[in-house]
């Protein structure tokens, strides 16, 4: 029984969720058992510092600082989960994330662990969209793509979940084209952070999903 | 050379919302203002000749043409371009929108100033205050200022500017 | 009536002579439309047209608290502002080239194949209802190019808000530039889930024209 | 610990949207026929017309503007002014004479977020999305989506819409991404290169032809101007105020490009041959 995928696209500024679900094939787990079903979110939020460290990398490259995050998601695990998760078995990947090499030049390696993604994308141009796999938290994945105006879609996969990434970059860009249309619509607010309702938005990331990640 | 005399422009309420007479020797213009009488008599008298004139004309075009009736939504007239006595021509033009422009110049054989009029009217006209939306388009704003009794002008000075740059070299 | 601009075309159409005038007309108009389009008209891209229209077309909402009558008249005031000088615009743009209408078929073809084309380059399919006198400008789902990104929110949908109003109020005060006094609404609109957006003008007369006191 | 760090209450974790149960929820069968709905039009982002816009690259004095945009793509300038000195003379007489200068950048502000994703989507360019309509639409229109799942009981949140006709409906409606598979229209990463951008797409995408001239203001590099020299929509009426509403264009465009922007203002320069230069400085917050 797999694990069912987490997807969420939070807003640029306040990033607060405008759109979270689950994907999951015909064999999945349904919604009660998944485990760490809430700590998903927490998971995502904590992935946004490492995007902007990634963005930021690239422009004023300051050397991203690992300990960082690491002690962010401590603290979010005693704010709120302390008794469900051991803190101490966050495992990152050094290699994961962006590392700064010697020479000032900041070298963009995204090579994930090998045995899990076949397919590893080692240097993405900078100022790509795709971000590819930029974290791992406890067994899960957060491969991520982030818009023009900053807004982020995340995919948090399990451990043992295949991605491919040309149809993972395909699925981020499906849903890049649905939520321009979204964001195109005058009724919109300007703000833009209000969750977005439509059951038809909806339905066709699930497809989407269905036809680029889970197949 | 033609020589000006006066232009003029009317609109559908027959009120005369432009005018301006040059003094083609001592080169002094004087304009339609709220309080110059003068130029609201003459205003008066060109409407009523223009206004007899176009009626005219259509009851002889109707007989050209055997004019049967048609759709009453779309009536057939037309108007007159030009007018000449003895020592000056009077040349209209006449929108279909109803508004009505005349420039009163001295007799001449050249044809009619069609081209200097659907100019202003185009350029000119349109520009200064047609699309100029913090300008009237309607200078009757009550009932009591339709049907000659209207009393607003064109107050713009870039229009002043633009209609004196263009009438100045054909003085 | 024929111009020089289409001299050459009538003489195409001429050999197909036992063409009735009306369809003759109707092609005619359909070329002048074109031509004045493509020669006097400086042109904008369309989408940068819908997203402003859109945005400003959301404040006069916001400014209403969503008061959905308001907004329609309000938009109907602002189009009859606009069309009473639209007329003298788009004359001054035809020129003397377009025929003169004889009955109301000949209006609702100008208005459409010549007014909408120069304007918002679409052209609507007229329906000329003979008994009742009146005509209909039928615009298809993705024609009508104000609402090619908009999604009216439900409250709004519910109080029947007509997104382009202002197109009626242009339509009206145009007519009446040219002493045609008449009703124009919209009976329709795809944004209101229905099938097609319709504008209606009905019980057209003419406005007598005005006579100098004491003549 | 304020809520503003992690966007969310502490206590409350970030706010989950309601999970919609896709079959269960009948009001999806009509959105879904609904051809008008934004989320159906498959071929609503014209991805190649202002793509071969932007290559020909050729350039373009201003009556040359009329020839830029294609059939269907384009309206005339006449009808876009109309409509825009409308509203802002309702905006500065009806509903707030005093700060409608605010107002105005406000709106622009709207328009620049839309378009600076509009024009970069667009210049993605991922194969055109299907937009000639297939046999396959044809038959959705008149599908009538039977709702046979209402009785299954399990509460499978994610459970894909199990007919074909709507998989396979959504499915032709995606945007197919180049062979190559890396996403070439990037991000801009210096503020430099967003200016260009600015100066080069954005202004042709609104006004078809280029911004004349950038010019860096001051050496701490926070302000910036763009010149053009004959501004398409404000060499008319109401310079000031349209300018009013480009400057807030502007702004939504560096503020959506991340970048912190203190304001957008503009100066109309003297000048022999134009009379409607105007400069917009921008100004970063340091």
């Amino acid at each position: 029984m797999s694990i069912p995928l987490y997807f969420a696209i939070l807003h640029n500024k306040t990033d607060s969720a405008l759109y979270e679900t689950f994907l999951a094939s015909k064999d999945s787990l349904s919604a009660e058992d998944i485990p760490l079903k809430d700590l998903y979110p927490f998971i995502a939020n904590s992935a946004i510092d490492v995007i902007d460290n990634i963005q930021q990398a690239n422009q004023t490259n300051l050397p991203y600082n690992k300990t960082h995050l690491h002690q962010k998601v401590q603290d979010l695990v005693e704010a709120n989960m302390n008794s469900k998760v051991e803190p101490n078995k966050t495992s990152f990947f050094v290699e994961n994330i962006l590392v700064k090499d010697g020479s000032n030049k900041s070298l963009v390696q995204k090579v994930t662990n090998t045995h899990n993604n076949p397919q590893n994308i080692n240097s993405l141009p900078e100022g790509s969209l795709f971000l590819g796999t930029i974290d791992e938290y406890d067994g899960y994945l957060v491969s991520s793509y982030v818009t023009y105006n900053n807004t982020k879609f995340m995919v948090i996969s399990d451990k043992n979940h295949v991605m491919n990434y040309l149809q993972l970059q395909k699925f981020f860009l499906n849903v890049h084209d649905l939520y321009l249309k979204h964001l195109m619509n005058p009724f919109t607010s300007a703000k833009g952070d209000m969750p977005i309702k439509s059951l038809l938005f909806d339905a066709k990331i699930k497809v989407f999903g269905d036809l680029y990640l889970l197949s | 050379m033609v020589k000006i005399y006066s232009f003029w422009i009317f609109d559908r309420h027959c009120n005369c919302i432009y005018a301006v007479e040059f003094d083609t020797d001592k080169k002094e213009i004087q304009r339609l203002t709220t309080n110059s009488s003068y130029m609201h008599e003459k205003a008066k008298l060109m409407y009523g000749l223009i206004f007899s004139m176009s009626k005219l004309t259509n009851t002889y075009h109707q007989k050209s043409i055997d004019y049967k009736e048609t759709d009453e939504l779309f009536p057939l007239e037309t108007n007159f371009k030009k007018i000449s006595t003895g020592s000056y021509s009077i040349h209209t033009l006449k929108t279909k929108t109803g508004l009505i422009f005349s420039l009163v110049t001295d007799i001449n054989d050249q044809d009619r100033m069609e081209i200097e009029l659907q100019y202003i009217y185009r350029e000119i006209y349109l520009k200064h205050v047609t699309l100029n939306p913090f300008e009237y388009n309607d200078y009757a704003l009550s009932e009591s200022e339709t049907k000659g009794e209207g009393f607003r002008h064109i107050e713009n000075s870039n229009f002043d500017k633009d209609i004196y740059a263009f009438i100045e070299p054909l003085l | 009536m024929s111009s020089n601009i289409s001299s050459e075309k009538t003489n195409e159409s001429s050999t197909v002579s036992q063409v009735d005038p009306d369809y003759q007309k109707e092609i005619f108009l359909k070329q002048l439309g074109e031509h004045v389009y493509q020669q006097n008209m400086k042109k904008i891209n369309a989408e940068f047209f819908n997203v402003t229209y859109g945005s400003f077309v959301r404040t006069l909402i916001d400014f209403y608290d969503s008061d959905a009558d308001k907004c329609n008249e309000k938009l109907k005031a602002m189009g009859e502002s606009i069309g009473s000088r639209l007329i003298d615009d788009f004359y001054s743009k035809v020129t003397n080239q377009i025929p003169r209408c004889s009955n109301l078929k000949d209006l609702g073809n100008t208005i459409a194949y010549v007014g909408f084309k120069m304007y918002i380059n679409t052209v609507p399919r007229v329906i000329f209802d003979e008994t009742n006198r009146t005509i209909k400008f039928r615009f298809e789902s993705n024609a009508n190019i104000f609402n090619k990104f908009v999604e009216l929110p439900d409250d709004i949908k519910e109080k029947k808000l007509y997104y382009s109003n202002i197109v009626s109020g242009i339509i009206k005060a145009a007519l009446a530039g040219i002493a045609l006094n008449c009703d124009v609404e919209f009976i329709s609109d795809t944004l209101l889930d229905d099938q097609y957006t319709d504008i209606q003008i009905s019980n057209v007369t003419r406005i007598k024209d005005e006579v100098p006191m004491g003549q | 610990m304020n809520n503003n760090l992690f966007g969310y209450e502490q206590d409350q974790g970030p706010k989950i949207t309601q999970l919609t149960e896709l079959n269960k929820d009948s009001s999806i069968l009509n959105s879904f026929n609904d051809k008008n709905n934004v989320n159906n039009q498959s071929g609503t982002l014209d991805l190649e017309s202002i793509k071969n816009n932007v290559d020909n690259g050729t350039k373009l004095s201003v009556n040359a503007a009329k020839k830029n945009y294609e059939e269907g793509h384009d309206v005339s300038m006449s009808a876009y002014l109309f409509v825009l000195l409308e509203f802002i003379k309702t905006i500065v007489s009806d509903i707030d004479n005093t700060n409608h200068s605010k107002i105005l950048g406000d709106i622009g502000h709207d328009v620049g977020i839309r378009i600076y994703e509009l024009v970069n989507f667009k210049l993605l360019n991922p194969k055109k999305s299907m937009s000639t309509k297939s046999a396959l639409i044809e038959k959705m229109d008149n599908y009538k989506y039977i709702d046979n799942l209402s009785h299954g009981s399990t509460l499978n949140i994610s459970q894909v819409p199990s007919s074909e006709e709507i998989y396979s409906y959504i499915s032709t409606t995606t945007v197919e991404l180049e062979e190559s598979g890396v996403i070439k229209n990037l991000k801009h990463l210096s503020f430099i290169t967003l200016l260009q951008f600015i100066q080069d797409t954005i202004w042709k995408y609104m006004f078809g032809k280029k911004a004349d001239d950038i010019q860096k203001i001051n050496e701490d590099d926070s302000s910036y101007a763009i010149i053009d020299n004959d501004p398409l929509i404000a060499s008319l009426v109401l310079p000031a105020k349209v300018n009013e509403f480009i400057c807030g264009i502007i702004k939504g465009v560096v503020e959506s490009a991340n970048y912190k922007c203190e304001s957008v203002n503009t100066q109309i320069l003297e000048d022999k041959t134009y009379n409607n230069k105007s400069a917009y400085i921008i100004k970063l917050q340091k």
